[in-house]
C-alpha cells in the first residue's frame, strides 16, 4: 500500500481508539503551509513553459463547474435532506469548492505511477476555490445589499489558503528555474513526507467527527458519497470535452469530487454564520475525505481511462 | 495603589472563535477598548468541543479592562451580533488596576 | 445585562498538570460543568518550576463557568483526588455572566 | 472550602513584553510571591499591538496568588521599576483559595 | 567528534550558563514526532523482509527483561537507596523501560561506523518499553483491584511514543518498498540531522535538572551510573545468548541501559501518583541520558566486541 | 528574480492587502533557529581548515568597525533627526550591528552566482554583533556604575542568536567532517528553502511596520537607506584593506551595510529601556532590510567589483 493512506489510516485508528496522539497545532499549520507553497510553487514552474491564454477555456470550464455543483447540490439537500436553507447552502459550498488535501493526495497517486497531468491544475485549483462560495451566500441572501461583498470578497481572496497557492503560483512562475534549484530539497523532495505528516493529522482530525457523524445520520454519509460520485462524472466529462489527458481528466474529476474544509468553512463561518458549521465539516471531512482518499482517486483514475477508452475519447 | 472607588474597572472575559479574532479586535476598537489581551485556548461548550488542533476549530480568550458603561456596550454589541450565531461566552467581573487613566481610549 | 443577583456565578480556575488533562476533562463532564476552557500555561509553585519545555512538565489553566455548589464540588473533587500527588491551584471568584443559562449543564 | 475570610487572597495579574520573563520570576521570587503562571499573550494597548508573531513584540501575562500585601508590594515594585518604559498592565482582584497555606512562600 | 553529541553538549552548555536560548514546545514535539515515526518506519521496512515468528524468541526475550531489571533495582532504592515504597518502584519502572532518544544516538553512532544491526530491534524497543510499567504498577500496588487497568492499559498503549513507533512499524512493513522512497527525504535523510535538533532540546532539559541533582544528591547519580552499566551487562548477554550480531549486541546493550523519560513518566503519573517524579526524571534525565549519551554508548560497543571475541561468542 | 526574494515580497504584500496569512510563531522560531544554526556549521566546517591566527587582524577589524558605525550615526540621528538621547543611541546601536537575515540573503544571492568568499565571514557576523550594543549603552548611560554591565553581558553573550551562531561555529569546527555530511540534508542542503519562509514571515513582519513609518515620517527613511549606503561604504573599504577577495569584500559590506533586528533590540529592551523601540524596529526592519534584500545587496555587489577594479584593488 501506499504509506501516504497508511498515514492516514493511523491518524484515524489512533484518533478512533482515543490515543492520547496530539500534534501541536503550529505543526499542523507549517505542514499546511508547506503543502500549499510547494502546490502552488510546482503549478508555477509549469506554467511558465506555456502561454497564459491558451489556458482561457480551462479556466472558464472551471469556473462554470465551480458554479454548476452548488446549484445542484442545493436543492437535494433542501427537499432530500430537509436541512434549512442556510445549511444546504452552506454544504452546497463545501461541494462545489475544493479540497487542496485531497488534489495533494491524488497528485502524489499519479507520480507515484509516473502518470503525468496538465501543468494548469493547481491553477484550476485555486479557481475553483471561490465560486461555489460566492453560489453559496446568493443562495442563502440572495443579490441585495443585505452581503457585505467587500468583507466576503476580503475573506474569499485574501485568507490563507488563497494567498499561498496564488503566491506560490506567482513565484513559481516569475522564478528563474536555475534559481528555483536550491529551493527544491524543502518544497518538492520533502512534498510527500510533509504530506504523510499532513494525512496524519487529517485521520485525527476525522476521528474526532465520528461522534457528530452518529448524530447526524445517515444522510449526511450518502451525501457525502453520492455528491463526489456525481462530481467525479461531471468533472471527468467536463475534462475529456477539454481535451484534457487522462491524469488531467482524473484531477479534474478528483478536484470536483472534493469538498472544501478550509477556505469555505472560513468564509461561510463570516457570510452566513447562521449555517452549523459542524453540520457541513461532519460530511466533507468525516465521509468525503476519507472517501476520496481512500476510495475515490483510484475510482477516479478508472473513470478517467474509461473516458478515454470511449470512441472519440481522446 | 490605594482603594479609592475610580480605581475599580471592569474586565470583560470572552470566550469565541478564532475565525472572529480579526473582526473582535475591529469591533473593539470602535466600542472604545482602550486595548485588550488575546491568547489562545481551547474548550468545550453548547457548541461542542473545539480543540485547538486546527484553525477552524479553535479559541481565542479576549480580555478587555474598561470602565463599567463601555464594558456593557461591548456585551451588549457582542450579544447582538455574534451571540445566536457563534460559540462565546462573556463574563464581567471587578478588577482594581493603578493608574486608571491608561485604561481610557 | 442588568444586574440581577441570580447572573452572577462563580468561575473555578484550575492550574495543573498538562498530564492531567484528559482526565480533568472527564470529571468536569461528570461533576456537572457545562463548559470548560483551556489555555497552556507555564509557572512554579510548591512542586517546582514548570516550564512548557517538553511535555511532561508543562502546565494547563482551566477554566469553569458556574453556579456555586457546582463549583464547590468540582473543587472537593479535585482536592479529594489530585491536590497531594499533583501539582494543582484551585481558585474561586464571581462573575457575571450574560444568559446564565448557557452554563447549566 | 469554607468562605472563612482568611481564604480570600488576592490575584495579580500582569500583561507585558515577553523579553521581560527572566527578569519579572526574579523580582516575583525576591518580592515573596509562592508561585506564579505565565502564559502567551497577545494584544494592544498605549504601546502600540503587540502581535504572537515574532519574539521582540510578544506579550506574557502572568497571574500571582498572594495575601494583600504581597500583591501591593510587587505591584508597586513593577510600577517603579517598569510602568514607565515598557508596555505593561497590572490588575489586582479578589479570589477564594483552598488551602490559602499553598499561597505562602 | 560526532555532530550529534555536541548538540547535546551545545544544549546543556547554554542550559547551565542560563542562556535564553529556548526551543518552542511545538519544535520540540515536530522533532520528536518526526524520530519517532522515523525509527517505526525504519524497522517496519526491514521487518517486511523477514519470516514474523523467527521473532518470537527475541520478543519473549525483551519481555523478560523488561520485568527482571526493575526486579533488580527495586530493591536497591528501597533498601540502599531508602526510597519510599512507590518513588523505588518508580524508578525502578524508569530503568527497566528504554529510552528513544538513546536508542537514536545509538543507531546514529553505529550507522556512521558503517555497522550492521538486526532489523528487530525496532521492535524490541517497543516490547520493552511496556513490561516495567506493569511491574512498577504492581510493586506498589499489587495485582489487586485498586488499580483501574484498563486505565492503565490506555495510558501504556496508547501513549504518543507508543503509537507512534507501532504505527510507523506498520506502516514501514505493509508499504510498498517504492513508494516509500517518496518519504525518505524527511523520515530517513534528514534523520540525523533531526536528532541533532532533538539533542539540542535534550542537553537544555537535562541542565534544567541541575537543581534537583544538587538536592537529591549523590545516591541518584551512583545509581543513575550504576545501574545503565549493570543494565548493559545484562542486555550485552541476552544478546549474545539470542544469537546477535556484535551491532545487535550492543543494541540490546543499549536499550537494557537507558532509562525512559516519556512512557514511563506519563504512565506513572496516572497509576502510581504518590510517586514523586522529580526524584526519577532527574535520575533518568540528568544522570543516566547524559551518560549513556556521552560514555555509555561506545562503552556497550566494546562490551559487545569483547563478548564475541569470546570463545564460543559468536 | 530569485524566488526567496519572491517570497519576501509575497509577506510583503499579504501584509500590506491585510490578508489572514499569519505564520505561527514556532513555525518562525523553527526556521530562525535552523538558519542560524546552519550559519555557524558552515563557518565551522571552513574555519577549521585555516589557522586560527590568521584570523586576528580580521577580527579586530570588525570590531574596529562595529565601534566605528554607531559613532557615526549617533551624532547624525541626535543633531539632523533630533531624537531624544536614548533613542539615538539605541537606532544607532541597531545600525552598528548586523542582520543575519541580511546576511543570509547575501550568502544566497553569491552561491547562486557561484562566487566565493572568505571562510570567516560567519565570524566577522557574530564579532559585528556585539560592540555596538555596548557603544549605544555607553552613549547614555556613560561608563558609569549605573549599568549592571554583567546583566549587559549576560544578555548580549547569552541571547539566542549569539549562543546559536557561535555553537553552530564551534560543532562545525570540532565536528568530524565525515560525520558532518550525515546533517547536511537538514542544515545545508534545506538552507535556501528555509530561508524562503523565513524571509515570507520578514514579509509579513515589515508589512505590519507601515503604520510607525508613516507616523515617524520621511528623516526614518532617509536614514534607513543613507546609513546602510555609508556602512557599506566603509564595511567596502576596509574589506578591500584587509585582503578580502570580491565576495568577501561584499559581505562585509553587507554586514556594515545592514542593521539589526534581534540581538541589540532585545539588548537594548534591558540596558537602554527608555528608548522607545518601535523607532529603532521601524528603521531597521520597515526600510533597511527591505532595502538591503531588494537593492542593496546587487548594489554592494557592484561596490565589491568597483573597488576591486581600482588600480591596486587587489
Ligand atoms: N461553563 C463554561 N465555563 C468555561 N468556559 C466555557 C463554558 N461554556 C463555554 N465555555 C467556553 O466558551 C466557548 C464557547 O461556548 P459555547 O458558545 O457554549 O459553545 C467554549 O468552547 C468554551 O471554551
Ligand atoms: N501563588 C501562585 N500564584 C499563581 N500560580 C501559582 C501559585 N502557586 C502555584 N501556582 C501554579 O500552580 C502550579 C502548581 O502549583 P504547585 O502544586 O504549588 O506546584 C504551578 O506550576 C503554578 O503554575
Ligand atoms: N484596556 C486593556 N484591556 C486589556 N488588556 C490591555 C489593556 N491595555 C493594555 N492591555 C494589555 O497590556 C499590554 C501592554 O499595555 P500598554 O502598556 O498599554 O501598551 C498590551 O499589549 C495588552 O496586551
Ligand atoms: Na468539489
Ligand atoms: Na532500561
Ligand atoms: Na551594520
Amino acid at each position: 500500500m501506499d504509506p501516504i493512506i497508511l498515514f492516514f489510516l493511523l491518524g484515524l485508528a489512533a484518533g478512533l481508539a482515543k490515543s492520547e496522539l496530539k500534534l501541536p497545532s503550529a505543526m499542523y499549520e507549517f505542514v499546511s503551509i508547506l503543502l500549499l507553497l510547494s502546490i502552488g510553487l510546482k503549478g508555477g514552474v509549469e506554467l511558465a513553459r506555456q502561454p497564459f491564454l491558451a489556458l482561457l477555456p480551462d479556466i472558464l470550464a472551471a469556473l462554470a463547474l465551480g458554479v454548476f455543483l452548488p446549484l445542484v447540490a442545493f436543492p437535494v439537500l433542501l427537499l432530500l435532506g430537509r436541512f434549512k436553507r442556510a445549511d444546504a447552502a452552506s454544504i452546497a459550498a463545501h461541494y462545489g469548492s475544493v479540497s487542496v488535501g485531497t488534489y495533494a493526495v491524488a497528485v502524489a497517486w499519479l507520480a507515484s505511477r509516473n502518470i503525468e497531468f496538465e501543468a494548469q491544475m493547481p491553477l484550476l485549483l485555486v479557481v475553483l476555490e471561490i465560486p461555489a462560495i460566492l453560489v453559496g451566500i446568493v443562495l442563502v441572501r440572495g443579490m441585495g445589499q443585505q452581503t457585505r461583498w467587500g468583507e466576503v470578497a476580503h475573506e474569499v481572496f485574501l485568507g490563507k489558503g488563497i494567498v499561498l497557492l496564488i503566491g506560490g503560483l506567482l513565484i513559481g512562475w516569475l522564478s528563474d528555474p536555475d534559481a528555483l534549484a536550491s529551493i527544491e530539497p524543502l518544497f518538492f523532495d520533502l512534498f510527500k513526507g510533509i504530506l504523510a505528516v499532513f494525512l496524519l493529522e487529517m485521520g485525527l482530525i476525522t476521528a474526532s467527527r465520528a461522534g457528530s457523524l452518529r448524530h447526524y445520520g445517515v444522510f449526511l454519509i450518502g451525501f457525502g458519497i453520492a455528491m463526489p460520485l456525481f462530481g467525479a462524472g461531471v468533472g471527468g466529462l467536463l475534462g475529456l470535452a477539454l481535451g484534457l489527458s487522462p491524469g488531467g481528466t482524473m484531477m479534474l474529476a478528483t478536484l470536483a469530487a472534493s469538498a472544501s474544509y478550509i477556505a469555505v468553512p472560513a468564509a461561510m463561518r463570516i457570510s452566513v454564520p447562521e449555517a452549523n458549521p459542524t453540520l457541513s465539516l461532519t460530511a466533507s471531512l468525516g465521509v468525503t475525505f476519507p472517501f476520496n482518499v481512500l476510495v475515490g482517486i483510484p475510482l477516479y483514475w478508472r473513470l478517467a481511462e474509461f473516458l478515454h477508452a470511449l470512441p472519440g475519447g481522446g | 495603589m490605594n482603594q479609592d472607588r475610580s480605581h475599580v474597572l471592569k474586565l470583560l472575559t470572552v470566550v469565541t472563535e478564532s475565525a472572529l479574532e480579526a473582526r473582535m479586535v475591529r469591533d473593539l476598537e470602535r466600542l472604545g477598548a482602550a486595548g485588550y489581551t488575546i491568547t489562545n485556548a481551547r474548550g468545550r461548550g453548547h457548541r461542542g468541543v473545539r480543540e485547538a488542533g486546527w484553525e477552524v476549530e479553535r479559541n481565542i480568550r479576549i480580555e478587555v479592562v474598561c470602565d463599567e458603561a463601555t464594558a456593557r456596550r461591548i456585551a451588549a454589541h457582542l450579544q447582538t451580533h455574534y451571540y445566536d450565531n457563534y460559540a462565546m461566552i462573556l463574563l464581567l467581573s471587578d478588577v482594581e488596576v493603578l493608574r486608571p487613566e491608561k485604561f481610557q481610549a
